[in-house]
């Protein structure tokens, strides 16, 4: 009954259209935990809602031991226990370094305390050398390596992650699939994450969930899910597997 | 001038114990045509020197002097509507009322002059004349001491000017003489702003002389039993000093070295 | 106190009358800012657009001219239309003073720096993607330049509502340049003056209030260009 | 057209001449529009960002009547301001007429509605990223408007010059309120008007060239706050 | 010699640092080809540059059989005839629509033409379901998808791809990779893409250009250099072929 997050009844529309309907979700914690699916099948809403980014139309949710009442000292309490990589990777105007830093001083984390976790998060992405450039000038795969640095640099309990090597080179990606597997080992970190790379989320996750138009349809052990997925739609999806 | 001279020595005796009042704020609502003249230029630091006060000049139009007596915003009026002044005072706000000085208004028209008017000694035949010929006219039709005396004038003919060429424009005098050079028109000004103002615009005299077109100035101060804290005692300073034998003086030299002639005739009694 | 209220109530008494000399001098107070603001617009959104996107010497001299120009005196606007329009002036012969087309010459004066700098500050402030994304598609630089005026909606229409607030509130401008006439160039701005240097508070509130009703109103029909085109009011929105 | 080359040496001269009224004037008018920028933006960039960001009943509404206040006229400012304070009126004992505190309160009723709305715009045009990135990094709800604010930056410059021009070359309050006494509340506006008054075109144009170049200082003053904040400068370019 | 690009000695420098510098580089056109490097190495910026977005610092460029003298004519000339999907994605304020339909506007394309166009593109990618949604409101795929349509909408001679499946998903991507291969073979369409997909970039481009640091340090037909590249660096990178 310890589950990082339980969702009930969870849903969401936009105009006439539902993007988002949850029956039931819950995910343990401590794990990597994929969540899968088509373009447009809702993974991105389920990640603002579960990190309180957008209000559910309906239902309940549980998060980290608390029932969510979307009190204003509730949502920065839990905000602040989570991290997420967006898809855009946004970068604020303004170096990286103070991109790194964001998250430290809204902690009022103290000055010298906040260089060095900025400067570790750097150093481990590689991307120390850009540190007093303007982060809006980086390139696509060197912004998304500052955004990971930046939601380490808070050294959430849940990590959320949107595709987070979409766009960054095989190496690196490789490398950050190392860190990813490290910290969720070492320091215990609850990952989840979206991506598209079936490779990617069989290397690295334990659990899988496979969303189709707004619903969870499938989930289960990462290997089993692969190897005997009982929904049509999701082996026709794993067989797109071939693609890469 | 020379007979100035015997009055220097007591001047120069009182500068020396210029007296330092309790309450040396002293706000004066005035008329324009005071402050554009530039007579209160001219006075403001000898009356500072003599009394101690401290005056502060603002200078807007009659009504709105009257206006900020009655708000108790100010000490003390230096106006020009007799009619207004008589109901301020009547009505509480005002005492102490004196007549300071006079001026008289003129009719100033274009040089070539399409009404015919140029030297009319009856004001009431030149006003038929200009309404006969249509001849713009520019009213500052803004309630103020000028627009009232143009109003009677026009009683007095019988006259309700109305038509193209009566045009009301709502402003101060130094503008409504600015807007009737520019229209080539005639308009009814005081002495004071046209020698003060003449040599900027090609506006000339037309009309002048005729009793009914006399401009005389009242003070007031304002009323403490209305207002508590009013300056009452500056007021009266002011007051005495304008209808004292300096004030007069001065007045009725200012602007003879600068345009020849008088501006105001001093008229305390 | 007192004044406050009955301003009030002869403001809602004149809007109810509709009294034909106000109702003129409304008319010709919108006819004249209106006018003004949609030739400062023609003008100030396209050179506004220029100063932020082109590349010359002297670019950004010629910007914080224009910044230091939304700090024109309306006075002195209006003295010098006057000096230009008046006979002795070098376009006298038009005989344009005192008339309602010399009051728009002098608010456009008035409202161009103010469109025109703020159309500019919103052009730059957007993503270097519009232009691309445009230009890959096979935009000529002015449909580019069309492209990122387009996105720039929200900070155009914030520049002429706010030159609109600022002519349709003007009078240093109208009054010396118009000479309130009565009848002819009388708006509501120099009629608050009047009624003000008359002594008659009541009656310029009143006047005030029928004026803040048009802005109101003119300010609707500007934000409601922006409806048109924005199917959904999209702006950030924080949770 | 003499006039105005009369005017521009006269100008040139008074501001060389440094003659004490002069620098007495200009000092009252900066310190008195500065001072009410300041107060206008410390109410005003908060303000607008609430109505930017907050959901409420009547927050639309509110939006429009602060666009609909960006024409509130200076005179109408000043009347209101005059009744409240006057000495009948509810501040009375204060005894503020006539003084700088008065002018100063005057010009941030008029200067208010410019920053909050200009604000309000700025605030609303960000992407819904800048909250979201806050947020997910555990920013409470006013660090991450904090953040909307700074990126914001751009427009809310743009407001703050936007509501010094307005200010600076603002009269009819000054002058109602202020009462344009020489030596203690006459500022470079009512200069200009007295010496329009007066005829002295010339005169009133070479205060209005002083105006300017104090208005072009402040303007770079205002506009240095940005590049102390862009390290290059950040615009949208076409090639 | 009627190589559709030619550079000669092109760089460019952002401050100190030169992020591109290319000696030499000859594109012959008609073929599918694919940049390949690690983040930051000046893939994009090449692209900027080719696709006459960006002013190059130094050098010289034949495009399209013309010397590029930057004379405005000559830029909406060469632009005319190219394509590109950023890596952003970047979507105008409005609908699904007006953004496919933007490039066919520009060229004064009759009315009903461009509405066959842009359902024709749309259909293609699968979105027709949002033709009338606003474009910024779509999830990353699916706006990947609309920039996709959009670029394919002007039917150009060159088309320039940076990343353009790095958002979509696995049958997604495949059937946009049939299609890519589609109009190269069947419309003489050149297709230059940047992808970190090392497979997708061998399934689908002939001939290679492997950047590092701002240098194209190895080219080749595709086979070749992943079977038996010459340095290094490339090497090592296509080892990273292991993360997918
Ligand atoms: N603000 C919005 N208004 C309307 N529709 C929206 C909005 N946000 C998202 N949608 C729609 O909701 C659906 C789900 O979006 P979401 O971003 O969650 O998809 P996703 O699973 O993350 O897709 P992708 O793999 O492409 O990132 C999409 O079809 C999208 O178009
Ligand atoms: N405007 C700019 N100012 C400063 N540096 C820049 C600018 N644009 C790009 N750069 C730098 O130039 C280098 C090359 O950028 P480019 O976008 O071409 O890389 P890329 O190869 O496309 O990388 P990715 O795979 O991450 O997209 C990067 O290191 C980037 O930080
Ligand atoms: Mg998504
Ligand atoms: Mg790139």
């Amino acid at each position: 009954m310890n589950a990082e997050f339980k969702l009930f009844n969870i849903s969401k529309s936009y105009g006439q259209r539902e993007v988002l309907n949850i029956d039931n979700l819950e995910i343990g914690g401590g794990r990597i935990y994929c969540i899968l699916g088509p373009n447009g099948a809702g993974k991105t809403t389920l990640f603002r809602i579960m990190s309180l980014l957008t209000l559910n139309d309906t239902g309940k949710m549980h998060i980290l031991g608390e029932e969510v009442t979307w009190q204003k000292s509730q949502v920065v309490r839990l905000r602040r226990q989570m991290a997420m990589v967006t898809q855009t990777s946004f970068m604020f105007e303004g170096s990286v370094y103070y991109n790194v830093a964001y998250g430290l001083r809204v902690r009022k984390t103290a000055a010298a305390e906040e260089k060095r976790i900025v400067n570790e998060s750097l150093e481990l992405l590689g991307m120390m050398d850009f540190i007093n450039q303007q982060a809006r000038n980086l390139s696509g795969g060197e912004r998304q390596k500052v955004a990971i640095a930046r939601a380490l640099a808070v050294k959430p309990r849940v990590l959320f992650l949107d595709e987070p090597t979409s766009n960054i080179d095989p190496a690196s990606a490789l490398d950050i699939e190392h860190y990813i597997q490290y910290i969720n080992k070492e320091m215990g970190t609850t990952i989840i994450m979206v991506t598209h790379n079936l490779f990617q989320a069989r290397r690295l996750s334990e659990e899988i969930f496979f969303m189709w138009e707004g619903r969870i349809i499938e989930k289960g052990e990462t290997q089993k899910l692969f190897d005997n997925a009982q929904d049509k739609r999701t082996r026709s999806f794993i067989k797109g597997e071939i693609v890469f | 001038g020379n007979q100035a001279e015997p009055e220097k020595t007591p001047d120069k005796v009182a500068e020396q114990v210029t007296p330092t009042p309790d309450n040396p704020k002293l706000k004066l609502a005035t008329t324009t045509s005071t402050q554009d003249s530039g007579l209160l230029d001219v006075l403001k630091p000898e009356f500072e020197k003599d009394t101690g006060y401290n005056l502060e000049i603002i200078a807007v139009g009659t009504g709105a002097a009257i206006n900020m007596g009655e708000k108790g915003d100010v000490d003390v009026l230096l106006v020009h509507s007799r009619k207004a002044e008589d109901e301020f005072v009547a009505a509480g706000y005002g005492v102490n009322r004196k007549d300071v000085m006079y001026n008289d208004f003129l009719i100033v028209g274009p040089e070539n002059d399409p009404a015919g008017i140029k030297g009319e000694k009856d004001i009431v035949v030149a006003m038929k004349k200009i309404v006969d010929t249509k001849s713009t006219f520019v009213s500052r039709g803004d309630d103020s001491g000028t627009h009232k005396k143009e109003k009677s004038v026009w009683d007095k003919a019988g006259i309700t000017p109305q038509g193209d060429w009566y045009k009301s424009v709502g402003k101060g005098m130094g503008d409504t003489f600015r807007m009737a050079n520019e229209m080539k028109a005639y308009t009814l000004i005081d002495r004071a702003t046209f020698l003060a103002l003449k040599d900027k615009y090609q506006l000339v005299p037309v009309v002048e002389g005729d009793a009914s077109l006399l401009n005389p100035y009242g003070v007031i101060a304002i009323s403490k039993d209305k207002y508590p804290n009013t300056n009452l005692e500056g007021a009266n300073a002011f007051i005495d000093w304008m209808v004292s034998e300096k004030g007069q003086k001065m007045i009725g030299e200012y602007g003879v070295d600068k345009y020849g002639q008088q501006l105001f005739v001093p008229d305390a009694k | 106190m007192d004044v406050i209220w009955q301003g009030l109530k002869e403001g809602f008494l004149l809007i109810v009358a509709m009294d034909p000399e106000l109702v003129h001098i409304t008319l010709l107070s919108i006819q004249v800012s209106v006018s003004a603001l949609l030739l400062a617009a023609i003008m100030g959104i396209p050179l506004g657009t220029v100063l932020a996107l082109k590349e010359f010497p002297g670019r950004k001299t010629l910007l914080n001219i224009t910044y230091t120009f939304m700090g024109l005196p309306p006075v002195l606007a209006g003295l010098l239309v006057f000096l230009f329009l008046s006979t002795s002036g070098p376009f006298g012969y038009f005989q344009l003073m005192f008339t309602p087309t010399a009051m728009i010459i002098a608010q456009v004066l008035l409202g161009f720096p103010i469109v025109c700098g703020l159309t500019a500050r919103a052009v730059m402030a957007q993503p270097q993607e519009v232009f691309d994304t445009a230009a890959t598609l096979g935009a000529t630089r002015r449909q580019a330049s069309w492209a990122i005026i387009r996105e720039s909606r929200m900070g155009i229409i914030a520049a002429l509502t706010t030159a609109l607030g600022r002519l349709i509130a003007e009078v240093g401008a109208v009054m010396m340049v118009g000479g309130n006439i009565k009848g002819e160039t009388r708006v509501l701005t120099t009629s608050i003056v009047l009624e003000t240097r008359m002594g008659n508070d009541s009656s310029a509130l009143a006047i005030g209030m029928v004026l803040l009703l048009i802005a109101f109103l003119i300010m609707l029909l500007i934000l409601s260009l922006e409806k048109r085109t924005f199917t959904d009011e999209r702006r950030i929105q924080i949770v």
